[in-house]
């Protein structure tokens, strides 16, 4: 596959600043075509995985209460608004340009140089900068869910600019942008992400949920869970279904050129989701008697997670093998964080923590062809590959979770110190939209000023005045 | 004099209620949403796994204003009609009420019924 | 066009096997390029098909009660999921693979060969596995809405299985697997499937309706209608109008190419549509005084349905009549369903199944072009071709109904019989959420746990322990 | 950029009608290749931009009472599928049809001659009809937001016709029709309509919100704004997202070709929707103490509205800076809306028409690439190009607004005294959804029916009957 | 003593009642959402062709508990307020009550209220 | 006889009162959605820019008919776990109820309860 060589000529591009003519590209009129269509589909691909942004919004909006339904919105808006800019300034610099820093565990360059309009070999850095920022919106976007509910507006805001600026652009660094994880003997192989984009986003939320604590009323006093449904289960599907229709960018996208690869991976991304989807409710369903709807949501999406970063290494029947095991993980996932007190209302960090650890490794075991980050056939275990895979996998995700885990955690605490991490007890009672942002997310008009039997949000009763 | 009859029911069986205090003639009625807890008790529902206990269950209440002869006929008008036999069917009381008006016409007492 | 060659292509291809190396199709760079724009292209229109159900899950959700909208919405969440495997597995074998047995009636190959990333001249297997993979599911989901409020979940698990693996591709093989009815002598034509996919779909739906019975309290002892409102009239249009995009991947992408052809079926498409929706509103609004929303919203996916058959072989002026005529006959048909006492809460029979047969022999009336199942130019009845092309859609359209109804009908009473069709009295009073989901689709967190006022969700409410 | 030339030679194809045969565009393949692929990403530009009308659509719905819901959806419904038809036949026409009449003041053609399927050199004509189909669609859906809650549905059908048949389409030939305003020696610019699309549609919602006058109560006899919160912030934020992903349809799409020039198009589109909604955000938030929800959306809004026209000729910093600029300008704007007691539900008149005027004069400012429009570089005031180009775009948006104005207008003055613009005050109190269309928006089933609390649907109570 | 005074109004007169009541000395009230069945009687709907009857209007319910001297004076101020001379404008009527307390402080009888 | 305690609580102690009252040996009761008007006052909310004044805050009435005797107890076990001693922790007041009906078994007076 392409994908490397393309990251690295991009990287080129973005640190010499070739200002390069359009025009040149243009001599070859097929070439010229084939470049334009490299770029138009990546574009596309960044489109769909922004439309992502609504997915996630709805399926948390979906699996939370009412009475927070504007705030989680609002933190699924203005984290992406905040991220793509905190991104574009510092976060892409720090990810793809300047030099391997500390042997590749850091590097710099003004971002936005990587934003000019320079024509690069393969991708424009526009092109690359757009599908990029997608990806880096998402790893921020991932957490609000799991501290849905509770956490201060201003401080999750504060949160989603580290994130895109410094936190998940090291990440990059170490990984895409050719650091030190891509220069092992046996270099690392993510293809699209499970670790680098949903480990980054559901491990932070584990620190998130975890700084926070649960939801007043979420366990009883002797600590037995109790459910907080949420408030539309129908905005749960909606959202996944529409998370599920992003991820043809995300996967396919990863490709980074308009070739031939592009539709296999297309294919084992739709045939890994249905088989997480399925896993997950015949698991839920013999597990707690009946299938419940948003654990299916929930393993369409473990689906799509684990075969993330395979998706380019694996035969199709394995992508549903690994498909099928990320759906079956998030059942038990979600019961375990449940039990250890770590309340994450929209299980996002099973989702894209777990399953997106368990997609990272899959590799190991099932790699049979060259994904451009192997570097070779049969890599995998089951190929006769051995284990020299499985340990660049393992200490890929050992140090990444450190990594993540100490810098979300020492964010979220130093919010905690200073502005405040979590809402007051009131505000967490009363609902965080009226308190936080003016009013409620629900109106109810007819009949009653007050007491909205969705949120409690109201009108004025018309008068004549 | 008048009296209030409040009726706590099953929802499903407002319509039938309805329709037979339309057949017993009376010309009114104010109805509102509300839970009941009671015997009937409670049940688990389960959500992504975990259990919560619904202790209070869907009831409509029924109030209708009419004569203190009228009462005791509408108090087993609506026991007939809402009664399922099955536990949970409600329960109907009534209330002494000093004084009624009709808003729009002001009438007073039993005309305002 | 070139649609027919290409499916033909592609289909030696999943039988021969060719494990041609990508790089063969790369000796000429331009025909590289068309080679991927093609694959690119009906890729991304697979995409835009499967975002159609997230359409038919909100039209659906928003035409019943909110008691079963948890319900209805796993409904198309899974019969999407299971449809796919279900399809890759035994369908599409059956659809497309091996040689045409019983002369063109049927036809077997391990499904999962076509999903062999074998380069093929013209489509990859990967690129039409994944669009015809969509286009099962539209076929498959199409039946929950008329089911709707009153299904075990279960058994409509069952059934989507069934449809995808068996009802479905056995209608492929006799169309566009090549089999007996693309071998007459003046062969079928269904550019887009306004038969195959949404006449297989309205025509189980009818079946499936028609087994269930009326929802309770539908009709009244006297055996007059009584309207049931749908929950949300938002979701209805919302959806109505991912299901319009949706489209656009639907009929133009059947040219399964990128060439020329495409945009003009995507200008018929389109037109077609306004037409649907504005002819329904307007016979709706005379006839029963007030232009209803869900009706309009039913007209723009009847001349949706209406123009799939036609799109290729008609002028631009006739996918406007074509799809105004389907408008009117949504309005008609819908009433007349009602009296027969087939309780549709979605009008699925009327615009997929009465709709899709218009369309379907629009195409003997108004075909002016080659659309590549014609074979010849003017075959219509209004540019002289005479009844040749009539008495083939007249054969094609009645031997689909009898097969379908007659498989789909024995499918539904054996579910009938074994593990039961229809929900208990009780279940289906309370809704089917908490009962076959464990919980409700709506929360309603303020105030009272119980009662609540959409569906009946409820939260502890937090105390302090 | 190719945007204009193309624009002509589509015209020319329209007017003279060449019906050269595909096969010729095919001799050189890649000539074909780059011809499909021009064709392809437009035609999907143009899906992106109809997919815009499902997020007017939630936006109006969300900022309104859900005793209007149908009503509003069933506008954006039916303003789409009227809108399309009538440009269809008559609008094309005029905006792109037949010679330069009155100096390019006027022309017509009929406009169905443009939807012929001609191949011209570029663009088919039928995708160049679709894409600007959807614009239209676009510039008459706008209006439905700010008159909501009030306007007669028929009149509002009305309106519809009128403004994609007529008052579009003439500001459609003063500009991309080439005319006089694209004749000045120093010509207009508007890449993608922030005047042209958005203006048209925001200055008629001006006047549309101005001649029905307020909602009752929403003004005390004091004469003090009073809040009427809407019923569904998550229908505002998913909607807001739904139009920011079809803004990559609407600005890069407006290039008019698939060239390298798209993705830069694409990345300031980006930027500039981060900016202002972040800017929006941060002002809301100090001048009235909490981010308000619906602000910071409008602010997305607002940057996309602000760089739509200058998106082709302005650098990456300068987009940046645009957006932010609109975002801020949105928060005052809808203030001095509200004090003027012009009731504008969604803040449609600043979006469009105020952030519209305002990114199109920006051109003046920061102009420093050829966008094809101005047919020089560094035409910005900022890179020495003097006051050339402002008075040019002070003309434009003057005359724009005059005659927007004074169309819309008249148009609504005489529905007015025609078939009456407002409802009757018992019907805008007691909801358009029941008296406009015969039933509620929402359903409410379980429970009593009537008095449904959110907006007042309800279903006969199951019986045996 | 005490008497609650009930009062079943048309909905959209719910803010007017509120500021007759007010200026009228009343410190509080409870309001809850009805739906009224009466002479005012049943519209159709329609909804895709097919009709359904509507016979339970929204209704706003107002509970003002007040001295046994106020309560006529009360229900005069919600009827002149509530009253547009139209059918279904409602009913208000009045029931003894026994004893009252304010919870926060304890308060009893007419301190309480 | 019978009583009919009705209380107007603040919604999230609603759990707590019903513990208490479960405690107290209370069998049954109603509950209903409610907005509340009182000293509490008002608050004003924000929108888009715009102020707007909220005076209804969300209640919750609760309503169990008992005997007489059991009246006093039950509206202190309320009282007590209802009060919070902030403003707005609502009322509580009896009326007198003349007669009540079990529905499912018809059992009348003291033993409907
Ligand atoms: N003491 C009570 N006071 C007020 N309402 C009551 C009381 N007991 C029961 N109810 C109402 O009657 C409904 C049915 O009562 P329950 O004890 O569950 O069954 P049954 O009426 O058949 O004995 C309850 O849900 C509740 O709404
Ligand atoms: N007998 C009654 N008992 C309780 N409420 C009643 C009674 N009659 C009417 N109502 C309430 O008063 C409302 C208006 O009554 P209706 O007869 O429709 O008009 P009007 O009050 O003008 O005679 C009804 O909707 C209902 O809520
Ligand atoms: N006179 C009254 N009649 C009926 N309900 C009342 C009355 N006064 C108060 N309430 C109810 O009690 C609630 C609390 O009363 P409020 O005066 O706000 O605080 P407090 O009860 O602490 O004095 C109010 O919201 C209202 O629902």
């Amino acid at each position: 596959m392409k994908r490397k060589l393309i990251v690295g000529s991009v990287l080129s591009a973005v640190l010499v600043l070739v200002l390069a003519s359009p025009a040149m590209a243009q001599e070859d009129p097929s070439y010229a075509t084939q470049f334009v269509l490299d770029n138009l589909w990546i574009f596309m691909a960044g489109i769909l995985v922004f439309f992502m942004q609504a997915g996630f919004a709805l399926v948390e909006a979906g699996l939370t209460r009412s009475k927070n339904v504007s705030n989680i919105m609002m933190k699924n808006l203005m984290d992406m608004s905040a991220g793509v800019l905190a991104f574009a300034i510092i976060g892409f610099g720090i990810g793809f340009g300047g030099d391997q820093l500390l042997g590749g565990w850091f590097g710099f360059d003004l971002g936005i140089a990587g934003v000019e309009d320079t024509v690069a070999d393969g991708l424009l850095p526009s092109t690359f900068f757009f599908f990029q920022a997608a990806f880096a919106a998402t790893a921020a976007t991932i957490v609000s869910g799991a501290m849905a509910e509770r956490t201060k507006f201003k401080s999750y805001f504060v949160y989603s600019f580290f994130i895109t600026a410094l936190i998940y652009p090291v990440v990059l660094r170490w990984t895409w942008g050719g650091g030190w994880l891509a220069q092992l003997e046996f270099p690392f192989s993510d293809f699209a992400g499970s670790t680098i984009v949903h480990g980054t986003g559901g491990w932070a939320a584990l620190m998130g949920a975890l700084i926070l604590g649960p939801r007043i009323g979420r366990y009883t006093k002797s600590g037995k869970p109790r459910a907080i449904p949420g408030h539309s289960i129908p905005f749960v599907v909606l959202g996944a279904l529409i998370l599920f229709i992003g991820w043809f960018g995300f996967n396919p996208g990863s490709e980074l050129a308009a070739d031939e690869f592009v539709m296999p991976i297309a294919l084992k991304t739709l045939l890994a989701a249905a088989a997480g989807a399925i896993t997950a409710m015949a698991i839920n369903w013999t597990k707690d008697g009946k299938p419940d709807v948003s654990i299916a949501a929930n393993g369409l999406l473990a689906g799509l997670v684990a075969v993330t970063a395979p998706v380019g290494a694996v035969e199709t029947w394995a992508a549903v093998l690994i498909g099928a095991i990320g759906g079956a993980i998030v059942v038990f996932s979600v019961g375990f964080f449940d039990r250890l007190k770590i309340d994450d209302p929209v299980g996002a960090i099973s989702v894209h923590g777990v399953v997106g650890t368990w997609g990272t490794l899959s590799i190991a075991l099932f790699a049979r062809y060259d994904d451009a980050f192997l570097g070779r056939e049969n890599a995998g275990l089951f190929y006769g590959g051995g284990l020299d895979q499985f340990w660049t996998q393992l200490i890929f995700v050992v140090v990444h979770f450190v990594f993540v885990t100490a810098a979300a955690g020492a964010l979220f605490l130093a919010l905690k110190k200073t502005i405040g991490l979590r809402v007051s007890e009131e505000e967490e009672i009363a609902g965080l939209d009226v308190l936080e942002h003016g009013s409620p997310g629900y109106g109810h008009d007819p009949g009653i000023p007050g007491a909205g039997p969705i949120g409690g949000a109201r009108t004025p009763v018309p008068d004549r005045s | 004099m008048l009296q209030l009859v409040t009726a706590v029911i099953q929802p499903h069986r407002l319509e039938t209620v309805k329709e037979a205090l339309t057949e017993a003639g009376v010309a009114g009625m104010t109805v509102t949403e509300a839970s009941g807890f009671g015997r009937q008790g409670s049940h688990t529902e389960t959500y992504r796994g975990a259990e919560y206990e619904v202790d209070f269950i869907p009831k409509v209440k029924i109030e209708v204003l009419c004569t203190d002869d009228d009462a005791a006929r509408i108090t087993d008008t609506i026991a007939a009609a809402a009664g399922s036999g099955g536990i949970g069917d409600g329960k109907i009381w009534s209330t002494p009420v000093s004084s009624a008006v009709r808003i729009r016409t002001g009438e007073r007492g039993l005309e305002a019924v």
